[in-house]
């Protein structure tokens, strides 16, 4: 790779991709579906960041941005297997309605089918699972 | 090789190692289709093998001192290229509508006496047997007057029968030689599946999906009755559940 | 020491020699470095914990047919129980004094599960890719070694720990893994659904993740080896074919292999630390609710199958994608004459890559599946016969207008052909989905992956065997014995496997112990005890092809660099090759394939002579 | 036509005495490890989509999906994110110090790198002990199941990561790697990059989504 130098202010990167962090989080924890934002507000938002912040450390930071040869010949394969993967994926979550009860249901202490947070209520009053949280 | 191979397929039929009789309605399309594919795809073993034993033959004799040297030859590989692909896409589509019949929700059978809505029954397949759940006198499933027949499906001939796929422990599959129907029961799924038998019969009820140890023996029954025999069958099935006073609990 | 220095080419200023080698692949492209180093290496450096890639090939190949022992064994097993269903079974009987000296059907379930896996996963992956992968890639690309040669080593090593658990899941509680090679869940993963799933399954896991990982390794080596270390002037398309083959299988493996990991690694959580990924809620398997017991639920079995084939079916051409390879590379070298339309024969091979990434859904047709995906994947799947129409008939033209020698190379090279074509016809009926809903588990399935897999890739195992032998060890196999091993091995496997057909059109499921419990199959077993002879047959006549392996190995005739006068590098180089291969400088100057060309005297013209 | 392979003929056949090993460079202009760690990360990057397919599957299906919030002790991970990024970054500097050689920086920053990544897999080993206090095993629920094997496998690369960079250190540091060999510090801040990228995207989808 070329000489003594990143061609690049890694100073800068890592300053912007601090800022979009702090951004995410406030988004993620803003946006919430449950205060009656859309889940598309809340996770294309969230998204668009991890996004934005993948591409910087990996066009800088992994200097793909100076290397044509290993994108095109090993990086562009790989999202379209990807994508293979979820859209073939896909119709079978659509197909969920044959289920007797839907994905992460479970027996609750009496026996009875509920979902997860249903359960947690029941178990420990509080959806609050976890002390850490505030 | 071929001449043999042809020849086993061609008297397979005698020997009974070929279909056991069809005595569903979509199984005529099956077998039709089979038929298509093993024709062309017959043809194509027959005259590939051939042609590759007599250039074996042919050319091991050779007397030249020199192979004839080529690299290729575009038109050729365009043609073979070609017509596999009109054959193939053309065997692709064959199926396409036999296929959306059978499996397809939006094309199962709505005008009959049972439905998507509401099936003739319910299938439970557990390790390592069959169960039938009937509904009872409200005539719907999952209530508490559910009628259970342990390893006998009796339908009525003649009809279109929806019923529903379940499997409590494992995957099981619902297999009828005779039907050429054959769906797997996924556990936690309810998966909804139709035939139409046209002969009276009983005929073996098959689990072709590894469950365990004893998916050899997994065998159930299904039994095909004209209209009346059926309903005076269930009657009396009725009869005993609930005179014996069992009651289904869930 | 003296070196004797032979000029390098004017673009390769000679480098300074530090104590040890410069980083490998610092160079530009075009570079030529030459070090000289002598090595006392001791036995147990040379032959065992060996870095050279043809050792380690040569290992590859000794473990993959010991385990093809071991494997076929078990499918004797599983004939004689087909035949003679709870007769006393020799050999492994007093293993079961309870049921009288017959095999129970749990060990029925496990013998059919490790005969899937042992023959796939340490038999004809190891073998194609892992020894001919190995042995052939470094030698035909006139590279000296693997790029990564201690990568390499390790990639080897990391079989054993495989092997190890494989082995090993018939002496814990409950017997080896029994929920077929598939392990679809809930069977796999909940414990009291079958003994299997006791203990072997976890092993069967562990040793499924080290198959994963020596894969992963090798297919790395592989590839960078292939596109960074080619001797001057040969370009990619101026490759053999087996070269082609072995780079796309192993871009295949490194891009299909990790979601299986993960998958699997995903199940074994579910078995051991009672995640919930593959098991939906509220089972009652043998009495006994799995997350009742506290194991968390709710999951997707179907989700198992996915990821599960996603790896699979590119896997199924990883074990024939290499035979290919071999196989065009035979035809041309004993019927004298170029491939036939080689450029077809390249594009072909990724055209079969990449389409076998996305035909994965066609195990799944009854599965319970979207049965549009079902639609999807069936015009996929239809559509993959395209490239390998391609390819057979390529090989036609190949031997059409020859000067064949049929050699014991060249007449397992022809078998693999013709049964390719046998077994990849009958996929054209299961990849028609209304057809395959009635044929799905059936024995035709059966037959049509032996046909490829065993019928096609072992024997073109065995060709490339009989045609490499020479290179690996520097003596010839006996053409004779390879002949009449040929003939029967021929004439039997056809007498196993095309029957099965008719078993699987009569309906017969696959994965039954004793098919005869229903009356619609009782007549089939007259059929079945015909397979289970000829499969008898099959496996005793491999003793002409054990004897003539070891026989040769010692007192075969000692050959030269170029015993078949073919055109390839590998054979440039002294058989057997020493440390670093090549005693000369190489520059290639045509295509691989120059055989009978005009442009001189003998039928033949090496890639790197100059004319 | 029956065919016999010519015998052994020395004056051909025998190898040549003591020749040297020739290694030629075909291909693209790229360093064989860097070529070969980026084949690597293709099939890491295929691992991890193993892992979020299903954990999108799994989380598609379900009727109510519980909020990360309240499970999960967001701030510390965010702040654990800012650690891993930092790292990012120091592992830039410690690479840029590798091309100019200069061995007092080098050291530095990786040193650094090694320290910020131990940071980062002991707070995730902190979270994951008071979450085990608190009763969320693995085997509670899906959330908790995919939880769990999605951040774990990320912490086991981590940890690979941090193991790595201290052999280089060390190396480094005993002059067993030299201005030659810098390309090996590269190779390890190529990977310890795409592990930083993983956590970009698992922590999205993990604690906010
Ligand atoms: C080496 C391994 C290998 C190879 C190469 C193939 C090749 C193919 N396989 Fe097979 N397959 C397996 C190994 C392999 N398979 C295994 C192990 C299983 C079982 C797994 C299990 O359940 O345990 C399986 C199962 C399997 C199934 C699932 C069956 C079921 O469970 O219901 C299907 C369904 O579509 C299928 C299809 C195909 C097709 C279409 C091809 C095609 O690639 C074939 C293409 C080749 C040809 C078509 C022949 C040559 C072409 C011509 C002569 C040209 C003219 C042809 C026409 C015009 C039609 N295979
Ligand atoms: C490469 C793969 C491979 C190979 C080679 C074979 C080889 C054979 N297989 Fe099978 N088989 C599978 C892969 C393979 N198999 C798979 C994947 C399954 C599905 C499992 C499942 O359902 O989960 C299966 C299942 C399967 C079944 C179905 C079981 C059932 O569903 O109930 C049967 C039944 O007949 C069978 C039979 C045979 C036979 C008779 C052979 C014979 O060809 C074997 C003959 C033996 C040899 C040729 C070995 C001789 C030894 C050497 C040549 C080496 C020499 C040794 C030294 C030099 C040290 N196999
Ligand atoms: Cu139930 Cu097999
Ligand atoms: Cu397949």
């Amino acid at each position: 790779m070329s000489g003594e130098n990143l061609g690049y202010s890694a100073f800068k990167i890592f300053v912007i991709l601090f800022i979009l962090t702090a951004l995410e989080v406030w988004w993620g924890m803003t946006f919430r579906p449950e205060d009656g934002y859309s889940r598309l507000l809340l996770w294309g938002g969230l998204m668009c960041f991890a996004v934005a912040k993948g591409l910087l450390i990996f066009m800088y930071f992994m200097h793909m941005r100076f290397e044509r040869f290993i994108v095109w010949s090993l990086i562009v394969p790989t999202p379209a297997l990807i994508l293979v993967i979820l859209f073939a994926l896909m119709p079978d979550v659509s197909f969920n309605e044959q289920r007797d009860h839907p994905v992460g249901d479970m027996l609750d202490p009496t026996g009875q089918v509920v979902d997860m947070v249903t359960r947690d209520l029941e178990r420990h009053g509080t959806a609050e699972a976890q002390p850490g949280s505030e | 090789v071929p001449i043999l191979g042809v020849y086993t397929f061609a008297t397979a039929a005698e020997h009974g190692w070929w279909f056991p009789p069809n005595v569903a309605t979509f199984g005529g399309d099956i077998d039709r289709l089979f038929y298509l594919i093993l024709w062309m795809v017959g043809i194509t073993f027959v005259v590939t093998e051939l042609t590759l034993v007599w250039f074996v033959y042919r050319y091991s004799r050779q007397r030249q001192a020199k192979a004839a040297f080529t690299h290729g030859n575009h038109k050729l590989e365009l043609l073979w290229t070609a017509v596999p692909a009109v054959l193939l896409l053309f065997i692709a589509f064959a199926q396409m509508d036999t296929w959306a019949k059978i499996k397809y929700e939006r094309t199962f059978p709505e005008e009959g006496r049972y439905s998507r809505e509401n099936p003739i029954a319910e299938v439970v397949a557990s390790q390592f047997d069959w169960r039938v759940r009937y509904p009872g006198r409200d005539g719907r499933l999952g209530t508490v007057d559910d009628i259970e027949n342990p390893f006998e499906f009796v339908v009525p001939m003649g009809e279109d029968v929806v019923f529903n796929l379940r499997a409590r422990d494992v995957i099981h599959s619902f297999f009828v030689p005779e039907f050429r129907l054959k769906q797997d029961a996924l556990p936690g799924h309810t998966i909804p599946v139709w035939f139409n038998a046209m002969q009276a019969g009983t005929y073996d009820l098959v689990c072709a999906e590894l469950c365990g140890w004893g998916h050899y023996k997994m065998a159930g029954r299904v039994r095909v009755l004209p209209r009346a025999d059926f309903e005076a069958w269930l009657a009396g099935l009725e009869e005993d559940w609930f005179s014996n006073g069992t009651e289904e609990t869930e | 020491m003296n070196p004797v220095h032979t000029p390098a080419p004017p673009l390769a200023p000679h480098e300074p020699r530090h104590r040890h080698a410069p980083e490998p692949g610092e160079g530009q492209p075009g570079t030529v470095r030459e070090h000289h180093e002598h090595h006392r290496l001791g036995f147990l450096r040379r032959y065992v914990f060996s870095t050279d890639h043809k050792v380690i090939g040569i290992q590859f190949l000794f473990s993959g047919l010991i385990f093809m022992l071991i494997g076929g064994l078990m499918a004797m097993a599983i004939r004689y129980q087909l035949a003679w269903p709870w007769k006393v079974m020799p050999l492994v009987g007093w293993l079961f004094p309870e049921t009288g000296q017959a095999i129970t059907p749990e060990f029925y379930t496990m013998l059919f599960t490790m005969h899937g896996t042992i023959m796939i996963f340490f038999v004809i992956i190891p073998l194609l890719t892992g020894a001919f992968g190995n042995f052939l890639i470094p030698l035909m690309c006139g590279a000296p070694d693997m790029a990564f040669p201690r990568l390499n080593m390790y990639g080897y090593w990391a079989m054993w720990p495989a092997f190890f658990f494989g082995m090993a899941g018939f002496f814990v509680e409950g017997g080896a893994a029994a929920a077929g090679w598939t392990a679809y869940p809930p069977l796999s993963t909940v414990h009291s659904a079958a003994p299997g799933s006791l203990t072997g399954q976890t092993f069967w896991l562990l040793a499924l993740t080290f198959v994963g990982l020596s894969s992963m390794m090798g297919a790395v080596n592989y590839v960078t080896t292939v596109v960074k270390m080619r001797a001057p002037g040969l370009t990619m398309m101026r490759l053999p074919l087996s070269i082609w083959a072995l780079f796309v299988s192993a871009l295949l493996q490194l891009f299909a292999l990790p979601v299986l990991t993960a998958a699997s690694i995903l199940q074994l959580l579910d078995r051991i630390a009672f995640t919930g990924f593959f098991t939906p809620s509220n089972l009652l398997v043998n009495n006994m609710t799995p997350d009742a017991v506290g194991a968390a639920a709710g999951g997707q079995p179907l989700l198992w199958q996915h990821l599960f084939w996603f790896y699979s079916h590119p896997a199924v051409y990883i074990m024939v994608v290499p035979a290919m390879g071999f196989v065009s590379d035979i035809l041309a070298a004993h019927a004298r004459k170029p491939v036939f339309g080689y450029k077809p024969m390249v594009y072909s091979i990724m055209a079969i890559a990449g389409l076998g990434f996305i035909v994965w859904g066609h195990h799944m047709f009854t599965s319970g599946m979207n049965p549009a995906l079902g639609m999807t994947f069936m015009v996929s799947t239809i559509m993959i016969a395209l490239p390998s129409a391609i390819k057979v008939f390529n090989w036609l033209g190949t031997l059409w207008g020859g000067r064949i020698r049929l050699t014991a190379a060249m007449l397992n090279a022809v078998a693999f052909v013709s049964m390719f074509i046998i077994g990849g016809l009958s996929g054209i009926w299961m990849a028609a989905t209304p057809v395959d809903i009635y044929i799905q588990d059936t024995y035709i399935v059966v037959a049509h992956f032996h046909y490829v897999v065993f019928a096609g890739s072992v024997f073109a195992v065995f060709g490339a065997i009989y045609h490499w032998f020479p290179k690996m060890f520097g003596r010839a196999m006996n053409e004779t014995l390879g002949k009449v091993h040929f003939v029967g091995t021929f004439i039997f496997t056809n007498g196993v496997f095309y029957m099965m057909h008719q078993l699987g059109i009569a309906g017969l499921m696959r994965r039954t112990a004793d098919p005869y419990e229903y009356d619609v199959y009782a007549h089939l077993q007259p059929l079945n005890e015909f397979i289970t002879i000829c499969a008898f047959c099959l496996f005793a006549w491999q003793i002409f092809f054990v004897v003539n392996l070891f026989h040769s190995l010692f007192w075969g005739k000692r050959v030269g660099r170029n015993p078949w006068h073919a055109t390839t590098l590998e054979w440039e180089a002294p058989s057997p090759p020493g440390h670093g291969n090549f005693d000369k400088q190489l520059a290639v100057h045509r295509g691989p394939y120059e055989y009978s060309s005009p442009e001189v005297a003998e039928d033949y013209l090496p890639q790197a002579r100059l004319v | 036509m029956n065919y016999v392979a010519p015998a052994y003929d020395p004056a051909i056949d025998a190898p040549a005495p003591h020749h040297p090993v020739y290694d030629y460079d075909s291909g693209p202009p790229v360093h064989r490890g860097k070529f070969a760690i980026w084949l690597f990360l293709a099939t890491e990057v295929m691992f991890f989509t193993g892992l979020i397919g299903t954990y999108i599957v799994i989380r598609m299906g379900t009727r109510s999906w519980p909020n990360p919030e309240d499970r999960l002790a967001v701030g510390i991970t965010a702040v654990n994110t800012f650690f891993l990024i930092c790292s990012s970054f120091t592992m830039v500097k410690a690479v840029e110090a590798s091309m100019r050689w200069s061995k007092q920086a080098l050291l530095g920053w990786l040193g650094l790198t090694v320290v910020i990544g131990s940071i980062f897999v002991g707070i995730q080993a902190y979270e994951y002990v008071e979450l085990i206090k608190h009763g969320s095993l693995p085997n509670v629920d899906l959330f908790w199941s995919t939880f769990y094997a999605m951040t774990g496998f990320h912490g086991l690369h981590v940890s690979a990561g941090v193991l790595w960079l201290i052999v280089v250190w060390l190396g480094v540091a005993f002059g067993i790697l030299r201005r030659e060999h810098r390309m090996r510090i590269e190779l390890a801040g190529l990977y310890w990059h795409f592990v930083d990228l993983v956590w970009v995207l698992l922590f999205t989808i993990v604690y906010l989504m």
